[in-house]
């Protein structure tokens, strides 16, 4: 049963980031890019938790810590350059 | 394991972590330190070149591992005549910079050493993920230095430089996963276990790596069309900086004599041998581009940049043409090439401060400041860079032409060395006697000083090509010996043997 | 020497305790060490990136509201679903909502609750800390958003904070 | 699998070469951060494709091969150092010509380039 | 011994003679020459041996390698041109003295010329043929500074580079033709040489090594066409040009000649290519000197006049020739010496050498015209003087040839020709110059005769022209019997050296000459008149036309081929890997292993579609700078879920951190830059690069799938069984990268460490202008540092460090490690550096980042060295389970340490990197308000 | 493992699941970049959480105790997803970003 749910799960986050992938593209406006980057990066959380729930495996998990930390503060720098211009100042 | 086989690299690496600490010292402190450590690493050469002149390989394996499983350094004769080489032209770059050269950048002697330090690995290790290292070590050592002193001139030139590697390093990597992905090893001697035994569309993808590798040293050596970096790199770079690179050229010329002697040598099978027929035509095209550049240059330093290329395809000629007499010859032209045309930079960059506007460039100007003192090492410089007797580039020339065999390999080599030999000639001939002679009446504003130390280096280095010829006896028995042990590497492979530390019984 | 060995943000270095026991899996003799170093530690290089701690007044308020903020979420999830997959052409609206809370910490939680929380998510905070500006997905009255945010969050936090 | 990892690898080259050969210095480093991205897959990939394979001892019955990863991991950061060191570049090239092209260029060189173009293309 | 002495004497006084200078001309003429002195003496006892034919040999081992030995050999050739060098030098020295000024560079004048006269007796007496070519082509260079020694002049520049250029070149002819020989004969050892004199001209190599010595010689020599040089090489001061053109470097090619004569002559391309060429120079030399106004000039030609008849006499290849040869040799060098010196005496006293301007200089000058009237006889081979007995001896061997029908009379008839311009020219030179009416404005008016001693050198030469002329068998006799014997190997002809031999067919012919030269000096006009007609070629100008030519149309190839162009340097490169790997590759084709395809899942399929899609299209869409790194973002993050998604969680996080601070980096950079990138690349060379771009990612594709299907084993089985016990870890990348081979590990951090200090230098004076907005024009945004992201970002950095440990000290374990755990703390200043800015965090942080750095590296190698204690190589890693009471077990290992210093410099490279560009911004010129905290 | 355990991971998983999806089509659907906004602040994190969280419930009946680092991740999410937005918008705000047709209020002029 988990194994369906698994994999059912797994096709909502993977269509969740085409359609992520469909704003980054899409646009229009560069914060609207920087947002769907910044879902992608959750996304991303997301299929390692499933791809370690898949194995079986915690070894995955400082991975998926590391994309949160990482996309925030990707978030951050690319947002703080969209209007400041120096992200460092 | 003999622990000196270390010293070349702690030796710099140590001294370069000083440096960074050092960085608010005062500067004569640093220079103290720095020509210190620059001089330990030459002891720490020579003490290895005494080692290797036994003849026998010397594996030193970090870790305590086993090679082919851990990362192993290999002294043989050539490691040691390259440690030796660099070091020595390294000590008088050194000398020369802290004559002034090595102000506004309080991380110059730590960039100097670490630059070093790069070019010690990759003549010392045994291993091929590691001369990648090595060669990133060197490489961003390298853009640092080239990136040194004041001016706008020297950034363009060092960007091309820069991506043109970092593509190149892109490059090696792909050919080591290629090789990695066949041979399931990375460790050379253990490379050249394997590779013969490469058979079927794996001999495929190591032939394309092989060659691929080709392509990346050919980049660092600047073998045509691969060279065009070099000319405006070098001849904008601060002087010991642009006199330290003329070894770096010699890194690329290094790693095709080990890894095309060793892994595609003569045992290597049906890859024996890989890429030598590409090079033999390009390095005769490189030579003969080399002294079209030189002919064309407008100022020394590009003229002695053009010599960096001339020097290259002269060595890759010698080498390719495949004999221990060639590799020789090729090895004696290495030593002399390398110090003289350091020294020509070196040269170059005192007649530039002594002429004002005019600088280095090849015209007319009021007569410069001490002209008997720097035509005279420009001289020296001349007549050893372009082949021409009493020094030691008329005696590597000759080994050269001597290595080739009767044959139309023969006629070309003849050609096209003796042919560039005659058009560096002229080149050189206009060059000094625009400089020197082709004055006009008045005096260069204000003349910078020319200091002890920095004539003394200068000179030093130019004049080793002397030191060569009267050392010409035990260098070429030791050139002989070194090509010997290159194209019979079948006792590298025992290093995969050496004994590790707690298991000798 | 000695004069450093304190703990000059105590609740930090607790924390950083705690969690450190979590992180090492077994509480072992090693661990509580190895907590104790890092417990001791950070804040000593830290503690200057943190000049303008909150007072918390009354800090056992805290685990309410944070369970509070917990079901909102989830509600607020759950209304702004609807929407989405309703299809409707939401009824967006930019509030400005007028603060009373002072300490800039206060007012961080608060706007990050209003993000976290029904269909609204803070925008600004203007230069002089007094307005938030807050934008609603789907509201149909703008005061109506300004009370339930006063009422809900602002006033318990105002309580923790004063 | 292979195939569309393959696939990756080669777009991902492709595309990094392409930018590479640019004239300006930003789209040139993307370019060597995109080639540096096929390069890593590669040079990992060298060492097969596992799944749930992770080198960790205990932790799986069937190891993929740890060796490549290290070397990526090395070339990872080296390639790291060295985009740093570009960019930087980059941005002195910017301050010394006022124009980020490669080669430097003070501004509107529209003949220049077109005579290069014409002597590229005329070959 | 002696012989090296006599060689290496010179190039001591040379070494010696600039401290003389100071002493004025007189102490360094003397000092000068000692050595030539020495070196006579030296000789001397040698004497008897070379009269009877013998031969002394003094050789040491040099460089066997290259067949180099430091062997010298005298017989009676190298003691004649010894003999002249010497003497001849020692004459010079003497009238240098006086002909040079007292402020000129005397010491750097002997010492030139004690150089030269070494180089010139290291050419004949080396008895190695390599040892010859170090000599010769020294004296190519000395030669060059000689003639250059006024370099303030253009004209002695422009001569002296002729000169070097023309002899330097011949001399690497000689190189190959002299390498080719030894080559044949296994020895470059003259008397191996000169005696596989068979074995050589019957080599299949034979014509290419003749041709080629004898280009060297030709060179040398001035032989048509290389006879240009030497008349320019007159720029040189009068004593050099006395030396060079009479007795020295002019007749190294002649002498060269005569060594290899019984190596090389006596074949039919001997005697064709010497004697045609010999030939043509002679009567070239001796037609052109008539009309020359330049009284050195005129010497000059005449000199190439002489040197072709020698040449000739040699091309001949008889063996009478041969000696007539080197008979001519002593007396050319006899005559022509001292009327270089005369001329030079004359230039002296009147400022001028232009003949049309000197006139009647026998009323002012009575000693010094008669002295060069005696030697000009002797060039014009009046009897009673040696020019006369080897000119007999020309004609003489120039009838003997036995040349078929017409060309039988082509011979004689040259050598009269020759004689009737050599009378007309030496008449010219008598007569123009000491007679012919008054002088015309002289720059020194009235002339007088030269100090005494300048004399004392022409009237010895002229005196040994009178003597040799009189009494030859007495006084040249045995001289020339030797080097005659010397040159042919022994076989000497019978020859009888009187001051007549009687009514012969030589004697009209000389007869003719004589009065023929007179008759065409005396009709002077007209020959100028005709010769007017044609216009002269300037030599000079034409080679300095040729340099220059050459000179640009290098420098514009150079310019073509290294335009500076970056795109086309790369595209070079490009090109060379795809065209080394094309021929494997293509070979290769579409291949697939025997390990097959597997299947793929479709979460990763998508991952792969989507990755393949944003890296296309950041190529494509490039230009928009700011979409393009948001692509680049996504592609960064897809290859981080595939290192993750095919077992690699320490690459997946490494890759992820990494992508994460190369995009800051990216937009720090992007700031100052613009934010679109302008359409450069014509539509064909975009579609060029496409092209490429494709082929080399088919490449890879081709590569990689050949690859992943196929079967592998690897050394890696050791790590996976080793890591645990031998490296105390079970991550085993984490155990690879800090022991097994933790030596690459410590050259990547310091790369790392060297990119930071290299930035931080680069950027250290750089200055940049921030854009005042975006693209779109709008202003910066006035709040720098949002109220929320800061207090949020301040409680991050103590967890965060947490975190850092935790990641640090599992990573020998478990995923993770310093490299890892060192960018969690990066990150987390660098999110400090955003959210409250550069001074803020700057003043907070309480170390110096270069500090950390090194700190770093210090542990890595620390770390490294401590097995150094126990015995063990570098980085041998050890590691212990402690056992402490209360704490319990603790594994202590080294490798931790190193890790250490991995976490510690990657934390120091990253932010010194990151700040060194965070310090350009300007943050005061838009200052926020907000700015507090 | 238990039913109840397995029923309320399958849950936790299809729940998350969901909402992430809603949270993307809602970033894909929604016609302005502020109503954009709420689909990842809220929707996408909480899904996210969902599925964090059964991993957790996941490798604790697995008997590998309870996951600090899940709940660290979910903490840092929930943290830092308002930062995010918030600084989204300021940057929206400052470009001007075109609002839907409809909007009430306005975003500021900066
Ligand atoms: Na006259
Ligand atoms: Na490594």
């Amino acid at each position: 049963m988990i194994g369906i749910a698994l994999n059912i799960t797994i096709g909502m986050v993977v269509l969740a980031t085409l359609l992520n992938v469909y704003r980054l593209i899409k646009g229009p406006d560069a914060p609207d890019r920087v947002l769907a980057l910044d879902t992608l990066y959750i996304n991303a959380i997301a299929l390692i938790i499933l791809l370690g729930i898949t194995l079986g495996t915690r070894l995955y998990l400082e991975a998926a810590l590391l994309i949160a930390v990482m996309g925030f503060v990707g978030t951050v720098a690319m947002a703080k350059y969209l209007k400041r211009g120096s992200v460092i100042e | 394991m003999n622990h000196w086989l270390t010293a070349p690299i702690l030796i710099p690496l140590l001294g370069g972590i000083l440096q960074v600490f050092m960085g608010y010292a005062p500067i004569s402190l640093r220079r103290t330190l720095a020509m210190t450590t620059t001089v330990l690493m030459l002891v720490s050469a020579i003490v290895l070149l005494v080692l290797a002149d036994d003849g026998s390989y010397r594996a030193y394996a970090f870790g305590n591992w086993q090679p082919p499983f851990g990362i192993v350094l290999v002294l043989d004769r050539l490691a040691a005549l390259m440690l030796v080489l660099t070091a020595t032209l390294a000590l008088f770059c050194h000398i020369y910079s802290i004559g002034g050269a090595d102000e506004g950048n309080r991380q110059f002697h730590a960039l100097f050493l670490f630059q070093l330090l790069g070019l010690n690995i990759a003549f010392l290790t045994g291993d091929l993920f590691n001369l990648f290292v090595a060669f990133e070590v060197l490489l961003i050592a390298s853009y640092g230095l080239l990136m040194h002193g004041t001016g706008t001139a020297r950034t363009v030139p060092g960007l091309h430089y820069v991506v043109l590697n970092l593509a190149g390093s892109s490059v090696f990597l792909i050919s080591v996963g290629m090789i990695y992905s066949v041979t399931g090893t990375l460790n050379m001697a253990d490379l050249a276990l394997q590779v013969p035994k490469v058979s079927g569309e794996n001999l495929l993808i190591v032939k394309a790596a092989g060659m691929m590798l080709l392509v990346v040293f050919g980049l660092k050596a600047a073998i045509l069309p691969l060279c065009f970096w070099l000319p405006k790199a070098y001849a904008n770079a601060t002087a010991p900086v642009a006199a330290l690179f003329a070894v770096m050229t010699k890194v690329g010329i290094y790693a095709i004599l080990r890894v095309y002697t060793l892994i595609f040598g003569d045992q290597a099978g049906e890859l024996a041998g890989l890429g030598m027929d590409w090079l033999f035509p390009l390095a005769l095209i490189t030579l003969a581009m080399g002294v079209i550049g030189a002919l064309g240059s407008e100022s020394l330093k590009t003229l002695v940049a053009w010599q960096v290329i001339i020097s290259v395809g002269t060595l890759l000629a010698a080498m390719s043409l495949g004999s221990e007499a060639g590799t020789s010859a090729a090895l004696f032209y290495l030593l002399n090439t390398t110090w003289v045309v350091g020294g020509l930079f070196l040269v170059a960059d005192l007649i530039s401060r002594q002429r004002g506007t005019a600088r280095d460039r090849i015209v007319t100007a009021p007569r410069m400041h001490n002209r008997t003192f720097l035509s005279t090492l420009f001289l020296i410089g001349a007549v050893a860079a372009a082949g021409l007797p009493p020094l030691g580039g008329f005696f590597a020339k000759l080994l050269i032409l001597q290595a080739a065999t009767p044959g139309i390999q023969m006629a070309w080599l003849w050609s096209v060395v003796l042919g560039g030999g005659f058009f560096t000639l002229i080149a050189y001939s206009r060059a000094g006697s625009i400089v020197f002679w082709r004055t006009v009446d008045g005096h260069v504003q204000d003349p910078g000083k020319l200091s002890g130390t920095v004539s003394v280096s200068a000179g030093a280095l130019v004049a080793l090509s002397v030191v060569i010829v009267i050392l010409a006896g035990p260098i070429t028995r030791y050139a002989d010996a070194t090509a010997a042990q290159l194209h019979n590497s079948d006792a590298y492979i025992e290093i995969l043997k050496t004994p590790m530390v707690g298991e000798e019984n | 020497m000695f004069d450093r060995l304190n703990f000059p943000q105590p609740w930090l270095s607790v924390t950083l305790f705690v969690v450190w026991q979590f992180l090492s899996n077994d509480i072992s003799g090693a661990s509580v060490v190895m907590g104790l170093i890092l417990a001791w530690l950070i804040p000593q290089l830290t503690q200057g990136f943190w000049p303008e701690r909150p007072t918390l007044s009354r800090p056992w308020r805290m685990p309410g509201y944070l369970l509070r903020v917990l079901v909102d979420i989830v509600v607020a999830s759950i209304t702004v679903a609807r929407l989405i997959l309703s299809g409707r052409t939401p009824k967006p609206v930019f509030v400005s909502y007028p603060l009373e809370l002072e300490q800039p910490m206060a007012i961080t939680i608060l706007a990050s609750t209003i993000s976290l929380t029904p269909g609204t998510v803070s925008a600004d905070v203007s230069d002089d800390q007094r307005i938030l500006l807050i934008h609603t997905l789907d509201a149909s009255n703008e005061q109506d958003v300004i009370d339930a945010i006063k009422q809900r969050y602002e006033k318990p936090l105002l309580e923790m904070f004063q | 699998m292979e195939l569309a990892f393959a696939l990756a690898i080669g777009a991902l080259t492709a595309s990094g070469v392409y930018l590479l050969l640019r004239a300006r210095t930003f789209p040139v480093v993307i370019g060597l951060t995109l080639l540096s991205y096929g390069v890593n897959l590669f040079l990992f990939s060298s060492g097969r494709l596992a799944t749930g394979g992770q080198p960790i001892i205990g932790s799986t019955s069937q190891y993929s091969d740890p060796l490549p990863q290290a070397l990526v991991l090395t070339a990872i950061v080296i390639g790291f150092a060295m985009t740093a060191f570009v960019v930087v570049l980059a941005l002195r090239n910017l301050a010394d010509n006022e124009d980020d092209h490669v080669d430097g260029y003070q501004s509107e060189p529209k003949s220049r380039k077109k005579t290069e173009d014409a002597e590229v293309s005329g070959k | 011994m002696s012989l090296p002495l006599v060689v290496l004497l010179p190039f001591l006084g040379a070494l010696a003679a600039p401290l003389f200078a100071q002493g004025g001309r007189t102490a360094i003429a003397i000092a000068s020459s000692v050595p030539a002195i020495i070196a006579l003496a030296a000789l001397y006892p040698h004497w008897p041996t070379l009269a009877d034919g013998g031969v002394v040999l003094h050789s040491y081992e040099w460089l066997p390698a290259l067949g180099i030995s430091f062997s010298f050999r005298l017989d009676g050739l190298s003691l004649l041109f010894a003999l002249l060098i010497l003497v001849i030098g020692l004459l010079i020295i003497l009238y240098a003295r006086y002909y040079l000024k007292a402020k000129e560079n005397v010491g750097k004048f002997y010492s030139l010329l004690l150089c030269f006269m070494g180089s010139m007796l290291g050419i004949v007496l080396s008895s190695n043929l390599l040892l010859m070519l170090v000599f010769w082509e020294l004296t190519s260079l000395t030669s060059f500074l000689l003639i250059s020694f006024w370099n303030h002049k253009q004209d002695a520049r422009r001569g002296a580079r002729m000169a070097l250029a023309v002899t330097g070149g011949g001399g690497l002819a000689l190189m190959a033709g002299i390498l080719i020989l030894g080559n044949i004969v296994g020895s470059f050892e003259l008397d191996d040489v000169l005696a596989a004199g068979d074995l050589i001209k019957s080599h299949s190599l034979y014509p290419v090594a003749l041709t080629l010595v004898l280009l060297g010689a030709f060179t040398k020599s001035a032989q048509f066409p290389f006879h240009f040089w030497l008349p320019h090489a007159m720029q040189a001061p009068t004593p050099v040009s006395a030396y060079l053109h009479s007795a020295t470097m002019v007749k190294a090619g002649i002498f060269l000649m005569a060594r290899l004569y019984p190596a090389l002559a006596g074949t039919e391309q001997w005697f064709y290519m010497v004697s045609f060429t010999g030939m043509a120079t002679l009567l070239i030399g001796a037609y052109v000197a008539m009309f020359k106004h330049d009284l050195k000039g005129l010497l000059a030609h005449s000199t190439v006049s002489h040197l072709g008849l020698i040449t000739l006499l040699f091309g001949m290849g008889t063996q009478l020739a041969a000696v007539a040869a080197v008979f001519h040799v002593i007396n050319h060098a006899t005559f022509k010496a001292s009327l270089f010196m005369a001329a030079g005496i004359i230039d002296h006293e009147t400022g001028t050498r232009d003949m049309r301007r000197i006139n009647g200089l026998w009323r002012y000058m009575p000693h010094t015209a008669t002295l060069a009237m005696v030697a000009a006889a002797s060039m014009a081979g009046v009897p009673l003087l040696n020019g006369f007995l080897s000119k007999e001896m020309f004609f003489a061997e120039s009838l003997q040839l036995n040349l078929p029908g017409f060309w039988a009379w082509v011979p004689p008839l040259v050598a009269t020709l020759a004689g009737i311009f050599a009378v007309a020219y030496s008449a010219r030179f008598i007569h123009d110059v000491f007679f012919n009416g008054k002088p015309v404005d002289l720059p020194i008016f009235p002339p007088h005769e030269p100090p005494r001693y300048m004399k004392i050198p022409v009237e010895i030469l002229v005196f040994a022209c009178i003597m040799v002329g009189v009494f030859p068998a007495i006084s040249v006799g045995p001289l020339l019997y030797a080097a005659a014997a010397a040159t042919l190997g022994g076989n000497v002809p019978e020859y009888h050296l009187t001051i007549a031999h009687g009514f012969n067919l030589p004697l009209v012919m000389s007869f003719a000459a004589f009065f023929g030269g007179l008759l065409m000096y005396s009709q002077r006009q007209r020959f100028f008149d005709f010769h007017a007609r044609f216009k002269e070629i300037d030599e000079k100008a034409v080679f300095e036309a040729v340099i220059s030519w050459l000179t640009t149309s290098a420098n514009r190839l150079t310019s073509r081929i290294e335009n500076g162009s970056l795109q086309r340097y790369a595209t070079l490169l490009v090109i060379s890997v795809l065209a080394v790997a094309i021929v494997p590759l293509t070979s290769l084709g579409v291949f697939i292993g025997e390990n097959g395809l597997s299947p793929i899942d479709w979460p990763t399929l998508i991952g792969i579609v989507v990755l393949i899609l944003c890296a296309l299209a950041t190529a494509v869409l490039h230009r928009e700078r700011f979409y393009a790194l948001v692509l680049l973002s996504v592609v960064g993050l897809l290859v981080s879920l595939g290192f993750a998604r095919f077992s690699a969680p320490d690459l997946a996080m490494t890759q992820l951190s990494v992508e994460v601070v190369t995009i800051v980096l990216l937009m720090l950079a992007l700031f100052y830059m613009p934010s679109w990138t302008p359409i450069e690349s014509s539509t064909s060379q975009r579609v060029r690069d496409a092209v490429i771009a494709l082929a080399a990612g088919t490449g890879m594709t081709l590569v990689t799938l050949a690859m992943l299907t196929g079967p592998f084993t690897s050394i890696s089985e050791y790590f996976l069984e080793n890591s645990k016990p031998g490296g105390g870890g079970t991550n085993v990348v984490n155990v690879i990268l800090v022991d097994f081979r933790g030596f690459d590990t410590l050259g990547e951090i310091t790369v790392l460490a060297i990119a930071a200090l290299g930035i931080y230098a680069m950027l250290k004076n750089t200055v940049l202008t921030p854009p005042p907005g975006d693209g779109q024009g709008h202003a910066w945004n006035r709040d720098a540092y949002p109220l929320m992201l800061r207090q949020i970002a301040r409680p991050m950095l103590p967890l965060a460090l947490m975190v850092s440990a935790y990641i640090f000290l599992r990573g020998h374990n478990m995923p993770g490690g310093g490299f890892i755990a060192g960018l969690i703390t990066a990150i987390a200043l660098i999110l400090q550096y955003i959210a409250s800015g550069m001074i803020w965090t700057q003043h907070r942080v309480p170390f110096r980042y270069h500090n950390v750095i090194g700190l770093g590296l210090l542990f890595a190698v620390i770390a490294g060295a401590a097995s150094y204690s126990f015995g063990y190589p570098f980085l041998t890693s050890t590691f212990e389970y402690i056992k402490w009471p209360v704490v319990g077990k603790f594994e202590v290992a080294s490798a931790l340490v190193f890790d250490l210093g991995v976490y510690l410099t990657v934390i120091g490279a990253t932010l010194l990197a990151l700040v060194s560009i965070g310090r350009l911004s300007p943050h005061s010129a838009i200052k926020s308000n907000k700015e507090s905290a | 493992m238990s039913a109840l355990t397995e029923y309320t991971i399958t849950a936790l998983l299809l729940i998350g699941g969901a909402f992430t999806l809603v949270g993307a089509i809602g970033l894909a659907r929604l016609p302005d970049f502020y109503t954009r906004l709420h689909g990842p602040t809220k929707a996408t994190t909480l899904g996210v959480g969902a599925i964090i969280l059964a991993s957790v419930v996941y490798f604790s009946f697995q008997g590998e105790g309870i996951g600090i680092t899940e709940i660290l991740i979910t903490a840092f999410l929930f943290l830092t997803a308002p930062i995010s937005a918030n600084i989204m918008a300021k940057a929206a705000m400052h470009l001007g970003v075109d609002v839907m047709d409809g909007t009430r209020g306005s975003p500021w002029e900066q």
